[in-house]
């Protein structure tokens, strides 16, 4: 199985009491790769992240992971199996230190068993400390280090994003799903955005990526697919989507493209 | 980065240890020990319910239910079966949690103010199940004859001894929870209070995490019913009712909702007013009461742990 | 040897019909539940404009008793005059107790505005107890106490003046809020606080107001309950567990889930009472509640959506 | 700095507890333990001031043997804890020679361990027979004494009355509170002796607000008469509910919780025709001259009456007979707490508000089920029952 795609996405149906909101959806991420989903407001991205990160159950359809069905199971249950995400409206725990919303974020790769924490045994102490150490090098890694003492909700938006992203890493994920990390960044915020997304692309980490600004897009995905309405329009390379006749007419039909 | 500072708990340790020895010194404060032995029975459920309500953030109207359950396992296998104390209260904890899992599976998907009313109605439920089930309980008049504590030959039946029993319990409680709060455990239960979202994205099972701290509350009020039975000698469906459910909340209120030295400082106080200080007032007791409580909410809404980062914070900034 | 209750039940048919009983079971219970639903009405009416739990509803019901007590008896007004004295005053008192209880609180949360209620609740206790002493009061029945009998079945009175005055309020709330500008806009406060204020509805008046509005509906439903029930100083804390209970069942924020809250909640204690065993009357109105919470997590007809994050 | 802390914790410690007086120790001195507020206020206030009163009639009289006697009283609240706390200051701290309720059976049972440790008589004010009766041993608890008629005897006067009506079906109410709980026990335990069939067992809660279905149920099993076991409120809401409901052929009586005038003011008409078992204080103006209690129950009645000026209740003379039974130990022994123990076990034909009390070693009560008048209510009166 290491072989095939990493998410496979197949006949995908949701439903909110009479309104559909996805409609017959198939969707391959393939491995190493980093995969885009754009589309007008209201198309349907959201609802996509949320079932497959457990969030929502799908109302029709199959998603599988590694080559497991995952749909029907529960949010934690999805992360754990190697699927993390961001939020398209930041939720930081807002109250803890930047460090530890990604100490958070290694919650799945730890022990903590109640009565071994409540005990305070040894073996929870000396974890304690590679725990520490561990989310260093991630604030490393997204550049947050010096910041690592300050509360969450201290951070300006563009770090804000950031450290969630950086919070997600922290959880070893196969899959990283992020709803769009550019908005509401500026120029610069924007590009480092972009390049740190490169960058996890790099560790060999797969990317799924919802997002608005389409230079962004453009310029790192490698593959874009494209939705309207809940329903697929078109599916391809970067250059692709760029000349498809109905990507334009439904959505870029404006000229703003690039 | 949350941290338990070492002094306050150095010098809440030294107070503890040495304030029997004092209270004796002072004309007209020497039973406060007796006092202190309910506070430190208070306590042990709001260090419970910090952990429940501050960390968690669930909100519980039903923990005197938990409180009687561990009373009256106490009371009925002492006094029907002979069953040794110190072996109850084991007992009493482990059927408060069984229960506690039982009705929390269900109740705590449930929001607000409906959380509220569910523990609310679960607490007098149990109250009237301790009032009606006669042959078990004795009733509304209470059980009589419950032995009290001791080991090996040492009898806890003086003030003092229980003082310090009590207390080093409430310790033990204390620096299991403080543990607790700064360990992955109490992140993920801050994370939860935070974003229950990206606490579900980070692999936190939610469910679980909320059944268990319930659950461990639980057992805490357990174990305080057994110590308040075992004291005593005697019980009755009156202490465990939803007034005292919401007294715990009270606590909580006027100690500060966030901080384990909330729960203490909460549990503490509204012991000495309701069982010490208030009654000098008599009729206007209730009144006196009520005013304090509101004076705090109004100016101190975080409660009176939040009092010394207030005035130090004054006190730093240039006036 | 306990025989099965239907058995039980058949063999009191002896001398009044098990459905005469049934119905005097009902008559009761509805009537039990329309002081309940009243109750309930008045969490809502604060809820929706600021998500408060006012557990100090039950005290504006025993201030309705007393107070009427009071103008009735005391004073020896006429009873519209101080039926509506009593309206007046109690609504003075729900005003005072938004001015210098809540409103003055500086960080408002859900919690400590809940905590804000109890505390004035216990003060308001603790001034009935000064004012009045402890022991129980007495209300002339507004119409006689002469019961009225349908078939088997024996209807005070008072009865219908309570179910009555439950209708006249539900009627009065439905035009209050449906046809007049004022009710509109403490609906618009109800559903989005920001969104009223851009559009310059003055929110602090409408808490007010809404706080004005159930210390009326409370001591309307304390001055029909006095007849029967009598009134004192303790009452307020049960009878606001009670509608709470009923609010919740019936879906927090909902008056019609109010009022079938607060009519299932009687009819259930009624029912219990007469047909199973009295002495766990309490707990069978209870058990019902969770059930139904446990399958409806946001009442019979409350909204799942409308039930907020809410956080303590 | 840290001692600095500790130092400032400690003094603010003190400073709170400082108001609390600091005790001179009168010899004579009583404690007092009532539930002046709470769900039973009814109870403990009238006990109180009657506590008071006598106290103040005692010491205007010149003390006992010179000495002023002192009174020291704290509320319960009707809160087990609370008495637990009251009764260790009020021996510890007080240092009383011997103390005085409490009102509610269940706190007497509550602080029972305490006097028994301490070696402390109490003489509560409670009824239950449970409080002077070990059920372990079969005896009665050393240091404990009450002065309220256990609830069987208020039982066997109901039981023996309708004996005497020809009564033989009955339905009981009980509040679910602790008054309620053990009158019900002795109304099912003493049925069968006397008789009686109890066809019909309901219950109501004590903040209830309509009792209509408990006894529309009795209805449909028509017994000939209804025994209504409870205090406050409810009592008065049962018996309206009864006559409403046209159930005047079953003949209602209420227990001995009903003793007070303003009950029978409350009930609007409804309690006329209504029996209950009454202590002699209730009825001293009905009494026969010859009656031995004639003469205390009138004193006491006017003195009550012309100092807080409201009508008497049965459960003030509960704390009149327990505090003049300790004056009058006092009076004989001195402030001795074992020979107070010891006279009070012997004390024979003392006239007291509810009762000619002869206490012995087997009997802490020292009362017996003629200590109750049945009483009949007629024309918004008490009249004694044929």
């Amino acid at each position: 199985m290491t072989n095939g795609p990493l998410l496979v996405i197949e006949d995908l149906v949701m439903s909110f009491g009479g309104l559909t909101a996805l409609m017959n959806i198939q969707l391959r991420v393939a491995r190493g790769t980093i995969k885009a989903v754009i589309g007008p407001n209201g198309a349907g991205k959201t609802t996509l992240f949320n079932i497959i990160t457990g969030v929502l159950s799908p109302t029709e359809g199959h998603i599988h992971f590694t080559g497991r069905a995952i749909s029907g199971l529960k949010a934690h249950q999805i992360a754990a199996l190697g699927i993390s995400r961001t939020f398209q409206t930041v939720e930081l725990f807002t109250n803890m230190t930047v460090l530890e919303n990604v100490m958070v974020g290694r919650h799945l790769r730890i022990n903590s068993s109640f009565f071994g924490c409540g005990l305070a045994l040894p073996h929870i102490r000396r974890q304690e400390r590679r725990l520490r150490a561990q989310a260093m090098e991630i604030l490393d890694f997204i550049g947050l280090a010096d910041k690592s003492r300050l509360l969450a909700e201290n951070l300006p938006l563009g770090e804000r994003k950031i450290l969630e992203i950086g919070r997600a890493l922290a959880t070893d994920p196969l899959l990283l799903c992020l709803d769009e990390p550019a908005a509401g960044l500026n120029e610069t915020e924007t590009e480092a955005a972009a390049r740190l997304i490169q960058a996890i692309k790099e560790q060999g980490i797969t990317v799924l990526l919802v997002e608005h600004d389409m230079k962004v897009i453009m310029n790192i995905s490698d593959e874009i697919t494209v939705l309207n309405y809940g329903e697929k329009i078109a599916e391809g390379t970067p250059v692709h989507i760029q000349n498809h006749p109905q990507v334009i007419e439904a959505y870029l039909g404006d000229g703003t493209i690039i | 980065m949350l941290q338990i500072r070492k002094a306050p708990i150095a010098a809440g340790m030294l107070f503890i240890l040495i304030f029997p020895w004092a209270a004796d010194r002072i004309p007209g404060i020497d039973h406060y020990p007796d006092v202190m032995i309910f506070a430190g029975i208070y306590c042990l459920i709001t260090i419970g319910l910090s952990l429940l309500m501050g960390y968690a953030g669930q909100i519980s109207l039903g923990h005197a239910a938990f409180y009687g359950i561990g009373a009256y396992v106490s009371g009925i296998l002492t006094t029907r079966y002979g069953f040794d104390p110190w072996l109850c209260m084991p007992i009493g904890a482990l059927a408060a949690a069984a229960v506690a899992v039982a009705v929390g599976a269900p109740s705590l998907r449930l929001r607000g103010h409906y959380l509220a009313m569910a523990t609310l109605a679960f607490g007098v439920i149990v109250n009237i199940f301790f009032r009606e089930q006669r042959q078990w309980t004795g009733g509304p008049d209470g059980m009589t004859g419950i032995p009290g504590l001791s080991l090996f030959s040492f009898e806890f039946d003086s003030i003092l001894s229980y003082y310090y029993l009590v207390w080093g319990i409430v310790a033990a409680a204390f620096f299991f929870t403080i543990a607790l709060i700064q360990s992955p455990v109490g992140r993920a239960l801050r994370a939860i209070h935070t974003s229950e979202p990206a606490a579900a994205a980070m692999g936190i099972p939610i469910a679980r995490y909320k059944i268990f701290v319930f659950a461990f509350s639980a057992m805490l009020a357990s174990l305080a019913g057994s110590l308040y039975a075992h004291y005593m000698n005697f019980i009755n469906p009156g202490t465990f009712d939803l007034f005292f459910s919401i007294k715990l909340v009270i606590m909580m209120a006027l100690g500060g909702m966030h901080s384990i030295w909330g729960a203490l400082v909460g549990a503490v106080l509204v012991a000495f007013l309701s069982l010490e200080w208030l009654h000098f007032f008599e009729q206007f007791e209730i009144l006196i009461y009520g005013a304090i409580l509101l004076l705090v909410t109004i100016f101190l809404p975080e409660g009176l742990a939040g009092l010394p980062a207030k005035l130090l914070e004054r006190a730093r900034r240039p006036s | 040897m306990r025989h099965p209750w239907f058995i039980r039940a058949a063999q009191r048919m002896n001398s009044i019909s098990f459905a005469t009983q049934v119905l005097q079971f009902i008559v009761t219970g509805l009537t039990v539940g329309a002081i309940y639903a009243m109750v309930a009405i008045g969490f809502n009416i604060i809820y929706n404009v600021t998500e408060i739990i006012n557990l100090a509803q039950g005290e504006f019901v025993m201030l309705g008793g007393l107070v009427m007590v009071f103008m009735h008896v005391s004073v020896g007004l006429p009873l519209v005059p101080a039926f509506l004295s009593t309206i007046f005053l109690v609504m003075l008192v729900g005003i005072v107790m938004d001015r210098l209880g809540i409103r003055t609180i500086r960080k408002p949360s859900v919690m400590t505005l809940i905590i804000a209620t109890v505390a004035v609740s216990i003060i308001i206790k603790g001034v009935a107890m000064l004012l009045w002493g402890k022991s129980p009061y007495d209300l002339p029945a507004f119409s006689g106490r002469t019961p009225i009998q349908l078939g088997g079945v024996v209807v005070q009175p008072q009865y219908l003046w309570v179910i009555g005055f439950l209708i006249v309020v539900a009627v009065g709330l439905t035009y209050f809020f449906n046809r007049t500008i004022l009710g509109k806009a403490m609906r618009a406060c109800a559903d989005n606080p920001s969104a009223a204020r851009l559009v310059g509805i003055d929110v602090e008046k409408m808490v007010l107001l809404s706080f004005a509005l159930s210390a009326a509906i409370g001591a309307v439903a304390g001055m029909t309950m006095t007849p029967i029930a009598l009134m004192d100083y303790d009452r307020g804390a049960m009878l606001a567990i009670k509608g709470f209970g009923a609010a919740i069942l019936g879906g927090l924020g909902s008056f019609p889930g109010a009022i079938l809250g607060g009519l299932l909640i009687g009819l259930i204690e009624s029912l219990g009472a007469g047909l199973l065993l009295s002495g766990y009357k309490d707990a069978y109105a209870l058990i019902i509640l969770l059930a139904v919470l446990f399958v409806r997590p946001s009442g019979i007809l409350g909204n799942l959506q409308v039930t907020k994050f809410k956080r303590f | 700095m840290m001692g600095k802390k500790v130092a400032a914790v400690l003094l603010a410690c003190l400073l709170v507890g400082g108001f609390a007086i600091s005790p001179a120790s009168a010899a004579y001195k009583i404690g007092a333990l009532f539930s002046v507020t709470g769900g039973a206020s009814f109870l403990g206030d009238p006990e109180k001031k009657t506590a008071e009163m006598v106290v103040e009639q005692i010491n205007k009289a010149g003390g006992i043997n010179g000495e002023k006697i002192e009174l020291v009283v704290y509320d319960d609240e009707g809160d087990a804890t609370k008495c637990n706390l009251f009764a260790k200051k009020l021996i510890n701290q007080d240092k009383v020679v011997a103390v005085i309720g409490p009102s509610v059976s269940g706190l007497s049972l509550a602080v029972v361990p305490v006097f028994e440790k301490s070696r402390t008589p109490l003489i509560s004010c409670a009824a239950s027979y449970k409080i002077v009766l070990n059920e372990k041993s079969g005896k009665p608890y050393p240091w404990i004494f009450k002065t309220a008629q256990s609830d069987s005897h208020a039982v066997e006067a109901i039981y023996t009355q309708m004996q005497k009506m020809g009564i033989s079906k009955i339905a009981i109410l009980t509040v679910t509170d602790g008054f309620g709980a053990s009158g019900r026990q002795e109304l099912l335990r003493l049925a069968d002796q006397y008789k009686i069939a109890i066809v019909g067992d309901e219950k109501y809660d004590p903040k209830d607000t309509d009792m209509t279905a408990q006894l529309t149920k009795i209805k449909g099993i028509a017994p000939q008469a209804i025994i209504n076991w409870s205090v406050g409120p409810t009592q008065v809401t049962v018996m309206r509910n009864w006559r409403d409901l046209g159930m005047q052929k079953m003949v209602f009586f209420q227990s001995h919780g009903f003793a007070n005038r303003k009950n029978i003011e409350l009930a609007a008409g409804a309690a006329e025709g209504v029996y209950c078992p009454l202590g002699a204080c209730n009825v001293a103006e009905v009494l026969p001259d010859d009656h031995p209690q004639k003469k205390v129950t009138m004193d006491y009645m006017q003195s009550y009456m012309a100092k807080y000026n409201e009508p008497l209740s049965s459960f003030g003379g509960y704390a009149w007979d327990a505090l003049y039974l300790v004056a009058d130990a006092l009076k004989a022994v001195g402030p001795d707490k074992a020979k107070i123990r010891d006279y009070l076990e012997n004390r024979k034909n003392f006239i007291g508000q509810h009762g000619v009390f002869n206490f012995s070693p087997d009997d802490h009560n020292g009362l017996s089920k003629d200590a109750f008048q049945m009483v009949i209510v007629k024309d918004g009166d008490w009249v004694l029952a044929e």
